[in-house]
């Protein structure tokens, strides 16, 4: 790469159960608004504002087609340029950073909104299997992960205690985080006794209905320097699509979130993930997924990841802190989790995470998923100072 | 500087009706087997595949995990956009990034639609939240009748020259393979003759409902030249949207806004030198989904004046043979795969520069062309097109 | 003799549900129309121009809005109509259904445009209707913009 | 219409209560229609083998995961397999065929390389464990949809 992308901004809403009073631009603009206060820009090609927007929303989420109209006043599209991202919100990143490197645009606005509570869930996720083979029968992606879990568990011999950790460790981080929506003292029993949703999967396991959005500004570098005393590099990008069939593929794998880690750490000039990384933001929309997800991501060997979580390395004050911000776990909305991800990584990085910042953190992981049992990842690696 | 970035395998699907014989991945994989051919390329050599889908048209959420292993997605980084009827196009415009910005050197883009699927006019309509009120929106075809209405009151024009819009399509589409509706239409007073959908368009002013896939390899320079001897190069990519303040929804009936076309071409044409488009561009591949807003998209190209697009139409300007080509494939008229229109229209604009066209090559040399697409509330996405840099 | 090749097809006819939400602006002009029978929205600080429907930012401007609520007249003139002929299937209704009054983009009086029905169903007399003004439901208010039935020709 | 508005509580905002109805059919190719006529017509469950690879792929489809090969070979597996994974799912949805709890489970087929998801069914709770062997069982009434298998039970 010839020239750096930087993050120059970021906000997000304080994530919430059901967001009622907001519509989808206005919601939008709740987290537009500070980053243009923030920045001082506003929208302009003529190189000294925002010259495009890359959204991200999903038409069946919203119950409306072309669900990105609802934004358009709100990420400044008249007379101008936007596309809407269909994946998780770090892959709008991704893509607007492909903007930028192309030479063809300076400073992009990028947002994912999304409110859960207005939609079926499961009928939303039904809909996204195979209608001839899988979706007559009737699941969703929770049934799906549980049979993943299930797997995975059997497999390496993880143990529902160690999956229950994540989520104790996660909803606590969350307490010190102002913008998570469900910080909870719970412990392994609690987890262990709430109510069996899909086995091995229970309701504390999971992640809640949430409604929010995240924003931020990207530039390259010599804007972002211009924008910002505190620009934060992408230093790594991929992602990477998994076989849709479930049947085909090992759940207890994840070799597409393998394969995009291995790009973006090769793009970031990372050999060893868990020394190198000094704090990782994880979407984990249950809490097995925290493990199987950190194995893929090279933190540790294949089924080593229960022990990885007993050892404490991925606590605050561990070696390799994972989701200080409380996670998907503590809510945020699918398609925006990842994004979030990274704009938590951002606040570390910046030394701005207030009670959930890691001491010094340098280099930080992000990681988006979506679809049915992890069938698409992205990864990003950010970095501050020097270039690597 | 950015990489520079050619086409150098296209491919599409025969477009029809209906298509009981594949489901939807399957499809997708003929139109991305026919553009690995074309590229003379492996699946493995594909860094990255962008789809393009309106995904409540077929009722699949997450249409492109459905097609990984058919896409070439599989193993492979990518994601999907949908930006309404521009989806085609802006997926393009994704893949030229990617290739532009060095993220990778060979990218995959696909559109792709399979119309028989659902209501497509139904999922249209859903664009209008009942939040805003009920009922209050007749999909697009409601909307093309009002810009219809005011282009006729405005211009002069007259149905008969929707009419021969609509002739010249089906003459382009006739000579096309992969055309959908090929009528064999022989006169004006046929055309007039059909019923009206919505007043005044009648069922022939407007385009059908295919099924249909289109895919495009996009490569660096550094690639381009070893894939193909004949490597079309994306000279500029433009997307321009627009809010729907006044009175329209594809564009302001009040005549006090600027079209989002307009800005586009404005915008488009002064980065790359041209300063009169029908000489400095050869032909063009646009989206008109109903012939009466063929005639008003060639006022907002600048291909001629206002108020005088039929004339180009009267004059058989825009024919096959005449000096300024327009959608000699027959356009989307003829075909309509919604979120893969958009990318045939590059395709064919690509085919026209390569001189692969066949039957429906044009009589003038096409060393420049120019692709559209139409979407949104009005929004306009525009390729530039050229055999060398 | 070859047998034309059987292909099977799957159907599903379940409608998704939602419950979508007004939002802030919206509401605002949900609850105006619901108690006084008025319809409102916000103005732009920077051009000054009633924005329709009402949000917090200014498409044109790109500046935050407000909430600097106006009060919009219910006449206006009809610039554009249209009217279906074939019934065409509504996603929101679950069934086919022409429309039995016209739609159209009418400009009310204080500047902004907004689409809806308009009372008179005759294509005869259509192009004649210019003037109009809301006819306001009596009852069950409380629908949005669904509290006006359509708009009526008048005559000033 | 089964549309319900109200004004959230405390909030000049109100819930638009709704749904997207458009019925859709897919295709099913005539891959999977050879697939769905055998389970119909003939209680047969076939599958596709890549030539290259030699995978045998359950459900078939038409093109090697692996291989990028267009695929044509059928076979016919077993309707007997083994358990790859499963859960008891107990929360209730609006798509579920059945009343939950349901056992959903990946089975491989004897003879297949790759797992079929379906249900479990005649067995009790306790019962289900990976590696378990299980046989398919028919519906009476087979319409040529996945479907056309109740479910799988334990073999004896």
């Amino acid at each position: 790469m010839a020239e750096r992308v930087g993050i120059v901004a970021i906000a997000q809403t304080k994530y919430h159960p059901n967001r009622a009073d907001a519509f989808e631009g206005e919601l939008a603009y709740e987290v537009i608004r500070p980053l243009l206060e923030e920045t001082g820009l506003g929208f302009s090609d003529e190189g000294n504002g925002i010259d495009c927007a890359v959204t991200c929303s999903q038409d069946f989420w919203d119950g409306r087609t072309i669900s990105n109209t609802s934004v358009m006043s709100a990420v400044g599209a008249h007379l101008s340029d936007e596309d809407k991202v269909n994946e998780d919100g770090i892959n709008a990143i991704y893509c607007a950073m492909a903007r930028i490197l192309s030479g063809r645009h300076d400073i992009v606005l990028v947002v994912s909104h999304m409110k859960e509570s207005q939609a079926d869930k499961s009928m939303v996720e039904n809909a996204a299997l195979d209608p001839i083979f899988m979706r007559q029968l009737g699941f969703d992606f929770l049934t799906a992960a549980a049979m993943q879990a299930r797997r995975y568990m059997y497999k390496y011999g993880i143990t529902p205690e160690q999956c229950a950790k994540v989520a104790v460790k996660n909803r606590g981080n969350a307490k010190n985080n102002p913008f998570a929506q469900e910080p909870t003292d719970i412990t392994i029993e609690d987890v262990l006794g709430s109510k069996l949703l899909a086995s091995p999967i229970r309701f504390l396991d999971t992640k809640p209905i949430s409604d929010g959005a995240c924003a931020m500004i990207l530039a390259r570098e010599k804007k972002a320097k211009k924008i910002t005393a505190k620009p934060i590099w992408i230093l790594g990008v991929s992602n990477c699509y998994e076989t849709h069939y479930l049947g085909e593929r090992d759940l207890a794998e994840c070799d597409a979130l393998v394969s995009a880690a291995r790009k973006a750490y090769s793009m970031a000039g990372i050999s060893n993930p868990l020394k190198e990384i000094n704090v990782a933001e994880i979407c984990e929309e249950y809490s097995y997924q925290e493990l199987l997800w950190m194995e893929g991501l090279g933190f540790c060997g294949r089924g080593e990841a229960g022990r990885l979580i007993d050892s404490g390395v991925t606590q605050m004050g561990g070696q390799l802190p994972v989701n200080p911000s409380g996670g998907m776990l503590s809510g945020n909305p699918n398609g925006v989790a990842g994004m979030t991800r990274v704009a938590e990584a951002v606040l570390q990085l910046r030394g701005e995470a207030g009670d959930r910042q890691v001491p010094g953190a340098k280099i930080a992981l992000a990681h988006g998923v979506t679809g049915v049992c992890g069938q698409h990842h992205g990864v990003m690696i950010l970095g501050k100072g020097s270039r690597r | 500087m950015a990489n520079r970035v050619a086409i150098v395998g296209i491919g599409q699907t025969y477009h029809k009706n209906k298509r009981p014989d594949v489901n939807m991945p399957e499809m997708v994989n003929e139109a991305v087997r026919a553009a690995l051919v074309d590229a003379q390329l492996r699946p493995k050599d594909i860094e990255a595949v962008i789809t393009g889908n309106m995904e409540t048209f077929e009722g699949v959420y997450l249409p492109d995990h459905w097609m990984a292993v058919e896409a070439v997605a599989f193993r492979t980084p990518g994601f999907k956009v949908s930006t309404g009827g521009t989806t085609g196009a802006s997926a393009v415009e994704e893949g030229f990034n990617f290739v532009a910005s060095g993220l990778c050197d060979v990218a995959l883009v696909i559109g792709f639609e399979k119309q028989d699927t659902g209501d497509t006019t139904a999922a249209i309509t859903a664009c209008s939240t009942p939040v805003w009120g009920k009922g209050m929106a007749t999909g697009a075809i409601g909307e093309f009748a009002k810009q219809a209405l005011t282009y006729m009151e405005k211009s002069g024009a007259k149905e008969e020259h929707a009419a021969m819009v609509r002739l010249k399509a089906d003459r382009g589409a006739c000579r096309n393979p992969y055309a959908h509706l090929k009528l064999g239409l022989k006169s004006v007073e046929e055309i007039l003759q059909s019923g009206y959908l919505v007043w005044p368009i009648r069922l022939l002013d407007f385009c059908p409902q295919s099924c249909g896939a289109c895919a495009l390899v996009l490569a660096s320079e550094g690639r381009a030249g070893k894939i193909t001897k004949k490597p079309v190069w994306m000279a500029d990519m433009i997307t321009i949207h627009q809010l729907p303040f006044r009175a329209g929804i594809f564009g302001d009936i009040t005549g006090t806004e600027p079209y989002s076309q307009e800005v586009a071409a404005e915008k488009l044409y002064e980065r790359n030198g041209i300063t009169n488009p029908i000489r400095d561009i050869d032909m063009a591949e646009i989206y008109e989904p109903s012939n009466w807003e063929e005639m008003s998209l060639y006022e907002h190209f600048h291909f001629c004046e206002k108020n005088q697009g039929w004339k180009m139409v009267e004059k058989r300007m825009t024919e096959i043979e005449g000096e300024f080509p327009v959608n000699p494939s027959g356009g989307v008229l003829a075909t309509n795969p919604i979120g893969a229109t958009p990318t045939i229209r590059i395709a064919e604009a690509a085919l026209q520069v390569r001189g692969d066209a066949g039957e429906h090559q044009v009589t003038r040399d096409v060393k420049t062309a120019v692709a559209t697409a139409l979407g949104g509330s009005n929004w306009t996405v525009m390729t530039l097109l050229k055999r060398s840099l | 003799m070859t047998q034309k090749p059987e292909y099977i097809h799957i159907k599903y006819t379940k409608p998704r549900y939602y419950r979508w939400s007004t939002g802030k602006y919206m509401g605002k002009v949900y609850k105006e129309a619901r108690d006084n029978k008025k319809l409102v929205t916000n103005r732009c600080p920077k051009c000054g121009e009633l924005l329709w429907h009402p949000e917090p930012v200014c498409g044109r401007c790109k500046v935050y809005a407000g909430e600097d609520w106006v009060e919009m007249s219910d006449k206006g003139t009809v610039l554009q109509y249209t009217y279906l002929v074939v019934p065409m299937w509504n996603p929101h209704m679950g069934e086919r259904w022409a429309n039995p009054y016209p739609l159209a983009s009418i400009k009310l009086d204080n500047g902004c445009y907004i689409y809806h029905f308009l009372e008179e169903q005759d294509p005869e007399k259509l192009p004649k209707v210019k003037r109009v003004q809301a006819v306001w439901k009596e009852e069950g208010r409380g629908q949005g913009l669904g509290d006006i039935l359509y708009f009526r020709a008048i005559e000033e | 219409m089964s549309e319900k508005i109200e004004q959230v509580e405390g909030l000049d905002a109100f819930i638009v209560e709704g749904k997207i109805d458009i019925p859709n059919t897919y295709s099913a190719g005539a891959v999977g229609s050879r697939f769905l006529i055998e389970l119909r017509d003939n209680k047969k469950i076939m599958g596709i083998r890549c030539p290259d690879c030699n995978r045998v792929y359950v459900p078939p489809k038409s093109t090697c995961k692996d291989c990028f090969g267009q695929l044509s070979e059928w076979v016919q597996v077993s309707d007997k397999g083994t358990l790859i994974t499963y859960t008891v799912d107990c929360h209730s949805n609006n798509v579920q065929p059945v009343e939950p709890p349901i056992i959903y489970g990946i089975i491989r087929l004897d003879g297949a390389d790759t797992g079929l998801v379906h249900m479990l069914g005649e067995v009790d709770l306790e019962q289900v464990k990976i590696g378990m062997r299980l046989q398919a069982v028919f519906k009476e009434k087979r319409v040529a949809s996945v479907l056309d298998i109740k479910y799988f039970k334990p073999l004896a």
